[in-house]
């Protein structure tokens, strides 16, 4: 495959007569590789255990509820030893005039809240940590 | 002429208000936030001003902040672009009321409009066709229930002061009503401080057409033809065409949907540009919707198929110019599209995607228009709309406008922060999509059939490669005092 | 359709003929030289054959590398773009003999139209007017002297296989006749390898209109109005617009010069797109001047008035298609106007200036068309023709097209070479190319009282300023491993 | 004045209410600036003295040939020791299709001879320097 460098983060690769511009942007750990409008996600780095939107998804063991995007916590519905079942709200952040509640993966205890009302949050910032109901 | 016109915005409606002014050599201001110092309506204007912080309730909203910046720079006039400001009765009453020129229509129009009952009220006046209903606020759910019966399920209770789909509850049967009444009254309560919620008829697979008009301050107005929004998420439009494939296969509708929005906007003594929306049933009967007393996001498909400059109409008018246009001058050519590019995750709900943008790479060529608000570098903050740039093509057939956005879509790049690029790329290659059997609740049937897009094995190869080359570390560029060279390295 | 299309050209033409082909699903073919790797028609190509060393005469102008290159990727059509092998009958014959569509007329009519004394002979038989003058090479410049007295001075000398203003000489007097034969057939020798040199009536003060045509394969032929490029500087196109001014107040040559356009393309078996360049002179005679058979630079203006796809009409006429437009489908509606950015020094006798483009800001916004080349970090190579970017717009009027093309203009910003940004800037300032009393002359009349830009005393102060900020060295960002901290530093 | 860096090189500055949008290029040792598509070059250092194409202006003296542009020398028209009049060409070079003639400023005689047919040069690149005649 010929390389040619042609800007900053984007090439011009010759598979034979085909060609492929490809521009690379950084995204966290990850690399994300747009082709015509087309962006695909390329890990270099072993994905980390519990970090990430990933692991909110577990249903057993401990879940870290992140933002998935920048914005303002708004309201903190849970505190530290409160009981949630799956589905309930812990969180609500608002950016560009929309509000986002986010909601427990699992049913379990309130181990952790790091989220503050009115606080500014980074994409993928941890929010609430809970732990499921041991069995 | 206007002698000096402040832009109460921000973004890319700010962009292409300033862009008419420098065209017609009049002075622009822009007003900015604390967030916004950097933004792309504050680089291309004549002056800026600064008016508070970042929360839209500290700047683009407070109302002697604004008139305060034009009275210091001299302006005579105000541009309130859409949003914020632009349908506030009060707003345009002061700007009135302090001598100042508001673009667009008079205060007195706006308060008539802006209440949807009120509305409902002007345009049964007007004869223009209202859905089954009431014009009133309902005062409890028995008035709902016994209206409902009239007009038949499924009935639509929406709030009197609403917008942007708050408020608003379909129900299928009359067990459902009061929940609703009870859901949507308090949701309006919530969203615009006041519970007044009215019913109308749901019209089912309805589309929504709009009518383009254009009053002057001497007694003419007339309709620059359709645009359909029909593709909606949250009743938010995010593609709109003109002219509109249901009208061109009713020829006969244009002008009866012309004449009935402007019999309306008469009605409430209108000036200026507005939009008429009316909901379109399969039959072809079309009811009023709303007026929106203000250019709208999507104005520029009308321009580019009736060639007509709607924002440099606004100006003229606001100066108190003849509209010299006449109905029999307004013609359609061709077919135009927009795309909202927003910053949003559109694989993840829609959410928000604030932040920096990295890269930008923006397409060209024939029939390409981009009405851009950001830059490479730009920081899209997070108090705002997310709308980024509004890509609009055009082409002779509405099958070679697809071809062309699609084209065009390909050529975009925004790096940082998630888009909608790639949800537009697949609605667009939609074979019902193509086939323009359009209808409201279209994007809700669209996301359950959407396929995902496959890349290609030698895309993918391909994609590793080049993520390896970008993170190859650069030759270290270590810039050594000349000393250290004499240093002995072990 | 065609299958696929190698494009045998770089820059801005094979970019917009990569967009057309890619809008109609047909695969790209881009060919490159050596400096032209990392070229943006190759970026956007689906597929890039390199064909040589960075001259032209070893790549772009090889006809057996082209031919080649089509064959190894499968390609069944070759598109010239302009330049280059575009105009030349023997490479559309070799493609002729090689089975490969060529996306242009037929070699035969290229042939015919390449010589200016055949074309003159071609045009007098369709019935086009000419020039008065000769249609023969002249054999001396006895034969000159005799005809100039016939036809009277001025008189023009002409390379007949010229183009580009080389191997002309304009002659007022009879005494100056023989040294002007000399100089000219000598140029034309060095120029073209043909010392052949013909005469014609040298046109006072004319206007450069020319016509642009569509024929297919089956006997349609129609033309779409005109174009003025009156401005040139050593007969070279500047700016561009259509309609001409002078048609307009002259509506009925339109049809006539089209009529004449028409007649000489059948004269020569003429298909797909071509334009008939003509003279008019203050009076609105017109005179056959030369058929460019290809597309021309300036296309993009027509398009933008008549709505009409040239460079798509092009690849469907190629594939066999029917021309389905008919003479009176083509309307014309409001005003376009091109300018050509060029790498050159405008200041300094627009000299070429190859290098990077350091930075790059382009305009957007309603009625701008960008055609371009070239993108940020692009390093201009110097063999090829200076063009990097066409800013074409379009708007209702001529004046509102002028004013929408300075905002544009203000607008760009091209970096770490010269162009002729400025230059455009003050043309389009000028009040009498405002008032449109244009001739071919016009650009060496108007260098003479061109006024030079003032800069205000705050812009002046803020281009220190900001110079001091840009020299402000960053802090300084030393790499350094982690043992050599370990090293005692003195 | 308030000055808003905004992109790399791009400044807002903010002169009271007026709005002035400057970008800054580097041109060799100067730095140009755009107004709107307007251009105004800034000498913040000492300009030297017999470098660049101004020296090529002198009508005594030492004149230094540069090339205004990147090119390639298609001709050497003069050596070492030959005499030229002001408006002589010395050197032919050629860039995007067009040849220019480079031509002495002055009489002289020339004293050194840089430019070698067939090579590649650089803008500003010495090409030949001309000694003028004494008196």
């Amino acid at each position: 495959m010929n390389e040619a460098k042609v800007e900053s983060m984007v090439w011009s690769l010759l598979d034979g007569h085909r060609q492929l511009e490809a521009r690379v942007d950084r995204e966290g750990e990850d690399y994300v590789v747009a082709f015509r409008g087309r962006k695909l996600r390329v890990q270099l780095e072993d994905p980390r255990a519990w970090n990430g939107s990933g692991a909110g998804k577990q249903s057993s063991g401990i879940a870290k509820i992140t933002t998935p995007m920048p914005g303002k916590v708004v309201r903190v519905l849970v505190e530290v030893g409160a009981e949630v079942k799956a589905g309930d709200g812990v969180v609500v952040v608002e950016a560009m005039k929309m509000q986002n509640e986010m909601k427990s993966p699992i049913d379990g205890i309130v181990k952790q809240v790091a989220a503050v009302e009115g606080a500014t949050v980074n994409g993928n910032q941890m929010l609430v940590v809970i732990e499921a109901h041991a069995g | 002429m206007l002698r000096k016109v402040l832009i109460a915005n921000r973004g890319e409606i700010a962009v292409r208000v300033i862009r008419a002014l420098r065209e017609m050599n009049i002075p622009s201001v822009a007003v900015f936030s604390d967030v916004d110092r950097h933004a792309l309506h504050v680089r291309m204007a004549d002056e800026a001003v600064g008016i508070g912080g970042a929360a839209s309730a500290d700047s683009y909203l407070r109302m002697d902040k604004i008139i305060d910046a034009a009275r210091k720079v001299g302006a005579d006039s105000i541009h309130p672009g859409y949003g914020f400001l632009s349908e506030n009765a009060a707003f345009a009453a002061l700007c009135e009321k302090e001598g100042l020129i508001f673009i667009g229509p008079p205060s007195s129009a706006i308060e008539q409009l802006g209440s949807k009952t009120s509305a409902r009220q002007l345009a049964k006046r007007a004869g223009t066709p209202i859905p089954p209903g009431t014009e009133e606020a309902l005062n409890n759910a028995n008035e709902a229930k016994a209206i409902a019966r009239e007009v038949g399920y499924p009935v639509i209770l929406k709030a009197a002061s609403g917008g942007g789909g708050k408020g608003m509850r379909r129900v299928e049967r009359e067990e459902d009503l009061e929940a609703a009444f009870r859901d949507a009254s308090s949701e309006a309560e919530r969203s615009f401080r006041d519970s007044a919620v009215y019913i109308e008829k749901f019209i089912v697979r309805p589309r929504h057409i709009e009518i383009q008009i254009l009053g002057d301050h001497h007694g003419n107005m007339i309709y620059l033809g359709e645009r359909e929004c029909s593709i909606q998420r949250r009743h938010q439009k995010v593609v709109e065409e003109a002219p509109s494939p249901f009208i061109v296969n009713h020829p006969e509708l244009r002008a009866k949907m012309g004449e009935a929005a402007v019999a309306a906007a008469k009605e409430a003594g209108y000036t200026n540009a507005g939009t008429c929306e009316f909901l379109v049933d399969i039959h072809g009967n079309f009811y009023f919707l709303e007026m929106n007393t203000r250019l709208q996001v999507e104005h520029p498909v009308t321009e580019s198929i009736t060639s007509i400059d709607l924002v440099k109409w606004q100006l003229r008018i606001a100066a108190g110019e003849k509209l010299t246009l006449k109905q029999e001058d307004i013609s359609i050519r061709g077919w135009s599209m927009e795309c909202r590019l927003y910053a949003e995750d559109a694989d993840n709900g829609f959410l928000p995607s604030p932040g920096e943008i990295t890269s930008l790479s923006l397409p060209g060529g024939p029939g390409v228009r981009l009405d851009s608000g950001v830059y490479p570098g730009w920081k899209v903050p997070l108090e705002y709309d997310p709308l980024l740039i509004k890509l609009v093509a055009w082409a002779e057939t509405r099958e070679d406008v697809v071809h062309r956005l699609i084209r065009a879509l390909e050529e975009t790049h925004i790096g940082g922060i998630r888009t909608n690029v790639e949800f537009f790329l697949d609605l667009l290659a939609d074979t019902e999509f193509l086939a323009a059997d359009l209808h409201t609740g279209f994007l809700d049937e669209w996301f359950t059939r959407r396929k995902k897009h496959e890349f290609t094995p030698a895309e993918i190869e391909a994609a590793k490669r080049v993520s390896a080359l970008a993170r190859r570390p650069k030759p270290q560029q270590v810039h050594v005092k000349s000393k250290w060279k004499e240093l002995p390295l072990r």
